[in-house]
């Protein structure tokens, strides 16, 4: 067992490791830039290091001050949290290297992984349904040819992106031509990869994704599927567990397609294969996320699990622990994100929480790196709290949400509540014709 | 939000005539919320705040400038345990002279002066951990 | 959003003639915040305050005194729809006198004067419900 | 379906209903004392209405005032949570008088079970496992016959007395000879009643309680056991789901006896039995609660179920909803009251919140009716959150509560959160070794 972890994040994520390495009796480690000083993580965990400014890359992407603070710690493993440098494979090397465990999958599955072209080949191999698409384009004329071969319209994306960035959706080869050099400059800055490929353009698709386990002893599982279609520019902003877009024939063969291409891989800790669903019910691999993901608390309720703890287990060496061995979600679980942000302008609203009330009560749970009295940062995440409830049905849990958010009071800042009691009260969101064109459609 | 400024213009106006200091207005998921704070109360003259007398705690400072680290490590005062130290109390120093070395994976990483002064104070112990930030010397500039 | 600003006018006149400091209506999802902090302390020397003027609210309220609900219920002028109201604006009241009624689980409650004066306001529409504290009527007492 | 509910109640509790009731699409009316203007209940319900002052005989405990607050509301039902009218009869029959429904049993079932002589001799009747005892005592020289002819030690117990009130341990003859007659005074002044009987004294008990619905439908469910065995003077701090100390063949004998009995007598609403468990593990009966109980979290968590919810079903003429047929508790969940009081002595600390921050976080659920920034007033009960946990195995549970409570802040009041994490932290806890003389002898 690990004595001591340190988490290289911040935030509700750096919150959701300390407890589950705390409920393990594991010491824990924060570290933090300057702004962060008296954030909850840094005054939760057991210690607590400055490991530089309030500038991300000097501070949070910051790879030898964080190896320097396990070092100075005596830190036996280290868990990345989502984001800043949880899919960097040098990152889980150097760990490595410093003999430090790194809490999530290989380096060498985080490469195969990490370049979308590179994925969707190995998704292709492994008999994962993927998206009609083309070769990298190499040069612009290449690219219109590519584009017109696979039928416009398309979408055209950069094999360094992911989560909805560097993406464009293109109607027609005129369009192509203005954007394609825009677009490669900007995958080269973004990403240092400045491949581009085509992909077919879903029209109104649902976002469906599984969460999956492996551990070293051989064991994949495959934990049931999540619906992220509410969506704003790509960006999630409410999940769903399960999917109700998915009749059980459909999540069974899907449950034993993964977990065989799984298995093929070897993979190891928690990961997320992300499908697109288009109108007719066809699944399509969008990519894999290898690491846990923001909305993973929505497969917990459902499931019953606490798949923080298990990364944890698998990363000492220990074969995954269920409650049962085929588990079935029970009843229906949803998050909301709330983000100190504009509700209608979308702008960051960064600043000092003068009144926190989240809800409370039966089949609530909130997961918030944020406190009363405590001030936002301007620099990172706009991401506050994620409420997240669970019911018997999903109309129950609908409602369960509206009341949820109702009693919820963030004062000082603004927060997008007023959007998700919108999206949560609209009868297309009851009756689940959610896609992740929703806010587009219906600007609730 | 759509904003109606003349709406807004004819409260602001209301608050003023009725000399309130806030007045809150929610409709559904619409809220408006005027405040003015009442200007705080004036120092009173009995008590005249003297400009010229600093904090005990910044007096006990003035001139005094920090080295901090720039790194998360382990601070050392020596390149190893038989030599001698860089600097100790009282030396003068000089910018790009070597202060310390701060470790950080396996690396050491020497931290000079980056102005000219004396050494007033040595603030870490040898072979602790340092975070970023932390200080490390207090230098004063005579 | 539509405001309604005569309606916040009769609010603020009512802060003003209850010489309040906020008002608070909250119907259903709507909500209205009136609030009027105290002036803050007036520079002593500087500008000496004027013991012999009171504010200009409480001035009006000067000898105001205010008959509230000792029930949770509903506000009945009269003894029934066909009676007359037991006191008018104007009225001279002595303590014994029955002001009103509030009806509570069908019981029909008299609220007596306890004290001698001339109604100067009533505060509640014949037949609405109060709570428990809320004003009824003013009473000046000459 | 109801339209509208009025909460007879405040605190966390009034909370608790009025979230059920939002849940269920129903609207709720707070009744509140002057004190109250700005608790949490009277901020979320959607009507709030002051009922008298202060002190709550004046207002929550104002029959009057709260059927008139119902009746200018236009409500259609009464729930009276727990204390205050809960277990008053006159209530729930001027209730019905008024044409308000009563969220609760009959008025004669409330009467059956509130009298404790009466109730001992029901359950008796039922086929109840009770505990020797006596008949009511009727003057000293009998009281000394009747304890001498049951052995010494005994406990003294008024007729009108319940949940830990009216009780006196007596080891011999000239203690109760020197108790007897303020016993008497005692019980006249506190429960209108002065008769007092004997039971016999068990040794280091622990407590042991069912969980029971019933429906006009002719449904009885008993949902499992709660252990509530860690108590200060009768008082319940710590309750847990479900008893370590059950074996699975006691638990099913319990729930076919006491089901048989609840059917006999025709009990509708939720309710709850209370036993005593000696050390040899056979249970007596104590008392049976006929009202929703603070502790009754627990039981949900294991159960999947919203207790609060189903007593709004069956008010309302519906049958129990249960997610299936024969519920098995799955994991284990813990709740700790966490009063407004000094940790050491026990005085009450009402005053000013300065920060509120609440444990989050899988598996933590948080009912309170407090906030960041308000005022804990001194005239009522001094508990401002229940914190309640759930996982996988008792265990965990614990682990799960020691992080909750270490992560916890609440300023501005002293709380008993200091006792609680001693509790948690203390062997004999983590062992399952309790009884109601915890603290006794543990001195934790």
């Amino acid at each position: 067992m690990f004595k001591k972890v340190l988490i290289a994040n911040r935030g509700e994520i750096a919150l959701r490791v300390i407890r589950s390495c705390h409920e393990r009796g594991v010491r824990t480690v924060a570290v933090h830039s300057e702004i962060d000083t008296e954030a909850l993580h840094t005054r939760l965990a057991d210690e607590a290091i400055c490991i530089g400014p309030d500038d991300p890359r000097r501070s949070y992407l910051n790879i030898p001050a964080i190896i320097a603070a396990a070092e100075i710690t005596g830190a036996d493993a280290v868990h990345p949290g989502y984001g800043f440098l949880s899919e960097n494979p040098e990152f889980a090397e150097t760990c490595a290297q410093c003999g430090l465990k790194f809490i999530g999958p290989t380096p060498e599955q985080m490469r195969h992984w990490g370049d979308k072209v590179k994925s969707r080949a190995l998704a292709k191999s492994l008999g994962l349904p993927i998206l009609q698409g083309t070769e990298v384009a190499t040069n612009l004329e290449d690219a219109v040819d590519k584009a017109k071969a696979l039928g416009f319209p398309v979408v055209l994306k950069a094999s360094g992106g992911g989560g909805g960035r560097g993406m464009h959706v293109i109607q027609a080869e005129d369009q192509l031509r203005s954007v394609f050099q825009a677009a490669r400059s900007e995958a080269r800055a973004a990403f240092g990869n400045d491949e581009l490929y085509f992909e077919t353009l879903i029209e109104r698709p649902r976002h469906v994704e599984f969460q999956i386990l492996g551990d070293d002893h051989g064991n994949i599982h495959v934990l049931g599927e999540r619906d992220c279609s509410i969506q704003r520019r790509h960006q999630k902003i409410i999940e769903e567990a399960p999917s109700i877009a998915l009749s059980d024939e459909l999540r069974s063969d899907m449950t034993s397609t993964i977990r065989r291409a799984m298995k093929e891989t070897g993979y190891v800790s928690a990961g997320t294969l992300e499908f697109l669903m288009d109108e007719q019910g066809n699944l399509t691999f969008l990519e894999m996320n290898p690491r846990i993901q923001v909305e993973h608390p929505v497969t917990e309720l459902v499931m019953g699990i606490d798949l923080v703890a298990e990364q944890i287990r698998i990363a000492e060496g220990l074969p995954i622990e269920l409650p049962a061995p085929n588990l079935a979600p029970r009843g229906h679980a949803i998050e909301c994100r709330i983000n100190a942000e504009d509700p209608d302008t979308f702008a960051p609203s960064p600043g000092k929480i003068t009144e926190f009330h989240m809800a409370g009560g039966t089949g609530v749970r909130v997961d918030s790196g944020v406190y009363g009295g405590w001030r936002v940062p301007p620099n990172y995440d706009p991401l506050v709290a994620k409420l997240i409830v669970h019911g018997p049905t999903r109309a129950h849990a609908t409602a369960k949400m509206r009341r949820s958010l109702a009693e919820t009071i963030i004062g000082g800042i603004r927060t997008n509540i007023p959007l998700h009691r919108r999206i949560l009260a609209h009868p297309a969101f009851e009756e689940g014709r959610i896609s992740t064109c929703f806010l587009d459609e219906f600007s609730p | 939000m759509k904003l109606n400024l003349d709406q807004l213009r004819e409260l602001i106006q209301l608050l003023d005539e009725a000399n309130l200091t806030e007045i809150e207005v929610k409709q559904n998921d619409d809220r408006i919320r005027l405040r003015r704070d009442p200007a705080p109360a004036q120092a009173p003259s009995a008590v005249a705040a003297d400009p010229a007398q600093p904090a005990a705690a910044s007096a006990e400072q003035a001139g005094g400038i920090f080295v901090t680290s720039p790194f998360v490590g382990t601070f050392y005062r020596a390149s190893s345990p038989d030599d001698d130290s860089f600097v100790e109390v009282g030396d003068r120093i000089a910018p790009g002279q070597v202060l310390c070395i701060v470790e950080a994976m396996k690396l050491m990483n020497e931290i000079e002066a980056e102005i000219e002064g004396e050494i007033a104070e040595i603030l870490v112990e040898n072979g602790k951990p340092v975070e970023y930030g932390d200080r490390l010397f207090r230098i004063e500039i005579a």
